[in-house]
């Protein structure tokens, strides 16, 4: 029986395995520790937070699409006061390794955001969701510029002090990734998480009119998997050295594997939970199983192994 | 905060087809479940994986709970009434006796039974009435006096199986185009019915307008209505929040999940109009 | 019995019905004269070609992804001159209404290619593919810049003369499509062809290595049509009056609506008929059936229904 | 240019599973298809839908003729060798009888016939051997001497009915495991078969690696060499150019599509060397 080190290392935190929950795919835990112990997964990335809680869109928020969803929530939520309150003391008191994903409308707010979580413990990183829209700036998505997203992780770097990961997490609807990671790199950060969501429509034929009430949506799933392949592959070999949490349509443990050999160390899955609550449970085996299938030891020498190949 | 116990008898199980029938425009399909039965209450429901392996539908189906039998010969069952309508729905009706689905329940809220003897009304419109003869039977037992109203565009569209008829104490059908019952659409014959049976308390479930209708009759005639509500979900277990309604909250609006606070849920508190809760959102 | 006119207009060119090839997915028509009379669509639009003939990337060339594929043809092709001699006559023998793709590694190929078309006759528009490399400027995109952009589409104008409209087709992999669409309209293009591949990555598990020789290819198929209808909806939102010809995951009469209620005044078919040689003739057909059910009269008036709604 | 005429005879049906039996790692399916049949020659393929409705799969899987028969108590009908690789061909392969599929064919070009009495041998690997029984056939009834070589990784994947055994003059097997015939891969037994049987002309079918290694046999040998090739398709037809493989074009070399212009192709024109093609694509 061959044994596999499966544990993997964003900035200075290790963790036991390389399966994350998405951001908003697995609300703050409680509803899959119906399914599997939380300890099961490496972390569990909550809901994206703001400050203020948020009703979110209208319905419908969603509409399926060919291997696919769009999803059009629009970061409901408790705001940042309620969450620490209940979900993170919930949270650790499963043991749950943490990795809080924090979302705002302006500069300022990811700086208010990251202030609140300075002190509070059993937090393992900050995922910063800056597909976001800049309410200072006409609306635009701040991951859309590196400008935009330089000041965002600035802001976030000055706030939270020296102790937690950051994670920038990208918008794969840019010309050039790569130029984004770059920027948000310099400007400090531990790790990248790829891909959110691609920006989609839905057209109800029926009514003819957008499907969903917001017309336009995030679209998630396995038809978006060779786009994060492809993010993730050429961030990886532009940025060998910076750890990326890869997502995007991870539904089985061939999916994460082929994620982890374009350069991913961990791996988020998101809408595969949505039809499957035990997904990245199944995940997690399959692709253990995989490494050793084919002969890794260690997790860590896979994670771009596809840039390298076999000697 | 300690989560309220959300979805703790929920399991998920392959489910062997133990019986597919046409019934109608629907199909009446019969689930062996095991013990998942024990755990069921009227109007719970379940999540169907849909399309096979190599399919491109990659989001579960929810089915109200038609029945749960506990022990039956084949143990545990459940029973479903499905419309054939899109690609999800015509999959599963094309499952053959003896294969298998992937099948998560019981999820969700179910009906609230009065605590004392009442006067109910359970309203059904289409393959809503699904959920409601279980819940029919329950109240009856509880001693309730329980009439029925069931609506649908046109005659073979209500569902109404003999055997479930037996639990009711009256039976009111009404149809749009007039093939059957009362000419109209269901919520123009509630009100008449409400006072001739001294209706204490409303149990609804089919399409959203009708429930927003009887909402509204409910609160004018001051009375409990319960309704099961059917929103798109994503997930069924309450991590996408994509199936949200908006409840009243202060001067506010709060978007609850239907698939976790839901189905079941007071028709009072929920906002109907599109218009009112856009405005609440602005506040 | 209702009647349907279904003609559709790009610039000053009249089409039977909306529905064409894709550029790449039908090569020069005679394949898919085989299975139908090509007159029956209402215009071929011939794969990209180049000056000099191209032998194209290595194998494998494609990989199937979730209700989509990956290619990396690599621009294969016989070049202007044997194209002009052979195909243009064959497709004016057939009656066939054509729409030649063109595609440039420079911004002067662009121009060569568009005086080598000014004189031929039996051409209904040009559709310049501008998402090709640039050798010229790191290998970049030339759709992926608005200067870029509009360097191509000059070039293409000055050359072609006043006769032939000019379709632009742009790729979905960049930050602001309205952007770029508004640089090309101003460079004085008679329509917009939206939209080409999404560039993707597959890794092959098995091999450990990207599983295309090109390592990058172009996602195509219905995976990304979410993406297709937001691009033709936010392009038609801007410029409501510039006629797009829309594509992207079109496989039955359902999506081209989609995309016709989103902006499109015509539809090309690419992947579908890698499927199905019928899929345009299908799709024809049952897109004029869904037309008249709604009670359209002219398919002009469902161009765009989407942003307008039932009055 | 009148182009040669492509894929003249093919058409697009909905083909009847006729039949469905496991055949060692393969399965054994007819399908009923009509008229198709009678246009078929040894070498063609058909392309077929794969995954249901719903599919995720969109492109079509590519199949080799294992025979067609023209009139048989079902009409037309082929036969395929199919082995349940990945997600398309196990689709396939669980197809039940009376179920129908999207086929077209048939497609391809076929091999070609001595136009004299001439010693020939086929070489199969795997499911490669399937075309070549009926090639065994039609050579057979054109008086030339046929010699079969068959080779897979292990026995049961050598696929060798026994009616397809009769019409050859000799038939050899290798197994890379020993497991039956010769032990070792099938090319290093085929130069002293060469000698002895005194071949003239080489058909084959199988593994790329197989095919090249045969190539290099039959330029050494200098004599013809039909291979049928096998690279990934998307459409089948000749619009996507993905099938292509590299065959020299005076200095250079030039793309040629398999589905079109194979799968049945000149051995001796395909440059098997992936290093060579890519020096001869950057002269
Ligand atoms: C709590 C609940 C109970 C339900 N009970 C029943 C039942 O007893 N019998 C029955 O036939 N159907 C029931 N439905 C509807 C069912 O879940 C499917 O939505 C419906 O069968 C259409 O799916 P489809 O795949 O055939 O259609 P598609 O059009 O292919 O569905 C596409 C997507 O839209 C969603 N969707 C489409 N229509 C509806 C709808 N009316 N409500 C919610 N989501 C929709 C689907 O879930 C799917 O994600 C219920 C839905 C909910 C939420
Ligand atoms: C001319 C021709 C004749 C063939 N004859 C036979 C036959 O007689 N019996 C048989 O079992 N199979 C045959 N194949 C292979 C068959 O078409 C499928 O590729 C194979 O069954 C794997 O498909 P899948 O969906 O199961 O695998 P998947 O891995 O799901 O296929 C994914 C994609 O890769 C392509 N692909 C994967 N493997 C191959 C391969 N070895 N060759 C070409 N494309 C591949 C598939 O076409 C598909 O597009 C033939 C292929 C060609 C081109
Ligand atoms: C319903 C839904 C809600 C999401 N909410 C968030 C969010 O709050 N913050 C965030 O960073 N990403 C969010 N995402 C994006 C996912 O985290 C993930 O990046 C994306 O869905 C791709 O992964 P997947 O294909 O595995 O779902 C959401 C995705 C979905 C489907
Ligand atoms: C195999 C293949 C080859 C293609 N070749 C070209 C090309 O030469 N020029 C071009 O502009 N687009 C090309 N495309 C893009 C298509 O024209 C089309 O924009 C894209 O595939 C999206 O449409 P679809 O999903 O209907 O295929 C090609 C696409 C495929 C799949
Ligand atoms: S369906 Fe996902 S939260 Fe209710
Ligand atoms: S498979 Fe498409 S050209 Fe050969």
């Amino acid at each position: 029986m061959s044994t596999l080190d499966f544990s993997t290392k964003i900035g200075s935190k290790r963790f036991s395995n390389p399966i994350f929950t998405a951001s908003g795919c697995a609300s703050s835990g409680q509803e899959l520790s119906q399914f599997f112990p939380l300890t099961d997964l490496g972390a569990i990335v909550t809901k994206s937070i703001m400050t203020k809680a948020r009703t979110g869109r209208m319905t419908p928020r969603m509409a399926e699409t060919p291997s696919g969803m769009l999803n059009s929530i629009g970061l409901q939520g408790p705001g940042i006061d309620a969450f620490l309150e209940n979900d993170i003391p919930w949270l650790v008191e499963q043991k749950a390794k943490v990795i809080v994903s924090i979302a705002g409308e302006s500069v300022d707010e990811y700086g208010v955001l990251s202030r609140r979580l300075r002190a509070v413990s059993g937090i393992s990183a900050v995922e910063v969701n800056i597909s976001c829209p800049n309410v200072e700036n006409r609306g635009q998505v701040f991951a859309c510029h590196p400008d935009t997203s330089v000041a965002v992780i600035e802001s976030v770097r000055r706030n939270i002090g020296g102790e937690l990961p950051i994670i920038a997490k990208l918008s794969p609807d840019v010309t050039d990734i790569v130029e984004i990671a770059h920027a948000v790199i310099n400007a400090g950060v531990d790790g990248l998480a790829l891909i959110n969501t691609l920006l989609g429509m839905v057209i109800d034929t029926t009514t003819m009119r957008p499907k969903l009430a917001g017309k336009t949506g995030g679209l998630s799933g396995p038809a978006i998997r060779p786009v994060a392949v492809r993010a993730i592959y050429q961030v990886h070999q532009a940025f060998p050295n910076i750890p990326i949490v890869g997502m995007g349509g991870v539904s089985n443990g061939r999916d994460a594997l082929e994620l982890v050999l374009a350069g991913a160390s961990a791996i988020s899955v998101g809408t595969a939970s949505f039809g499957n609550p035990m997904a990245a449970i199944n995940i997690k085996n399959q692709l253990s199983e995989l490494l050793i299938q084919r002969g890794f030891n260690d997790f860590r020498d896979a994670i771009g192994f596809a840039h390298r190949g076999v000697q | 905060m300690i989560p309220h116990k959300i979805n703790r008898s929920a399991t998920q199980i392959m489910a062997e087809v133990i019986s597919n029938k046409k019934f109608g425009p629907y199909h009446h399909m019969v689930f062996a479940v095991g013990e998942m039965a024990a755990n069921i209450k009227p109007g719970n429901f379940v999540a169907i994986s849909v399309g096979g392996e190599q399919s491109s539908l990659i989001l579960r189906r929810a089915f109200a709970i038609y029945r749960a039998i506990d022990k039956g010969p084949m143990g545990g069952s459940i029973e479903l009434v499905i419309a054939p309508h899109g690609q999800g729905s015509t999959w599963l009706c094309s499952r053959a006796v003896g294969d298998f689905v992937d099948l998560i329940g019981p999820l969700g809220t179910s009906f609230g039974i009065p605590t004392t003897n009442a006067n109910t009304m359970l309203v059904g419109g289409g393959y809503g009435s699904a959920p409601l003869f279980a819940l029919a039977e329950l109240l009856k037992n509880r001693g309730c006096r329980v009439d029925m109203v069931l609506g649908a565009s046109t005659a073979n569209k209500i569902f109404a199986p003999l055997e479930g008829k037996r639990t009711v104490s009256s039976l009111t059908l009404t149809t749009d185009d007039g093939s059957a019952g009362i000419h109209g659409q269901i919520s123009e014959a509630i009100p008449r019915l409400i006072r001739e049976l001294g209706t204490e308390v409303i149990y609804s479930c089919g399409p959203m307008g009708m429930l927003a209708a009887i909402a509204k009759i409910a609160k004018d005639f001051d009375i409990a209505h319960q309704c099961s509500v059917e929103e798109s979900m994503a997930c069924g277990i309450g991590v996408c929040m994509t199936c949200v309604v908006p409840i009243r909250n202060g001067d506010g609006v709060k978007m609850v999940r239907t698939c976790i606070d839901g189905p079941v849920m007071d028709g009072s508190e929920i906002i109907w109009d599109r218009k009112e809760v856009l405005d609440a959102m602005n506040i």
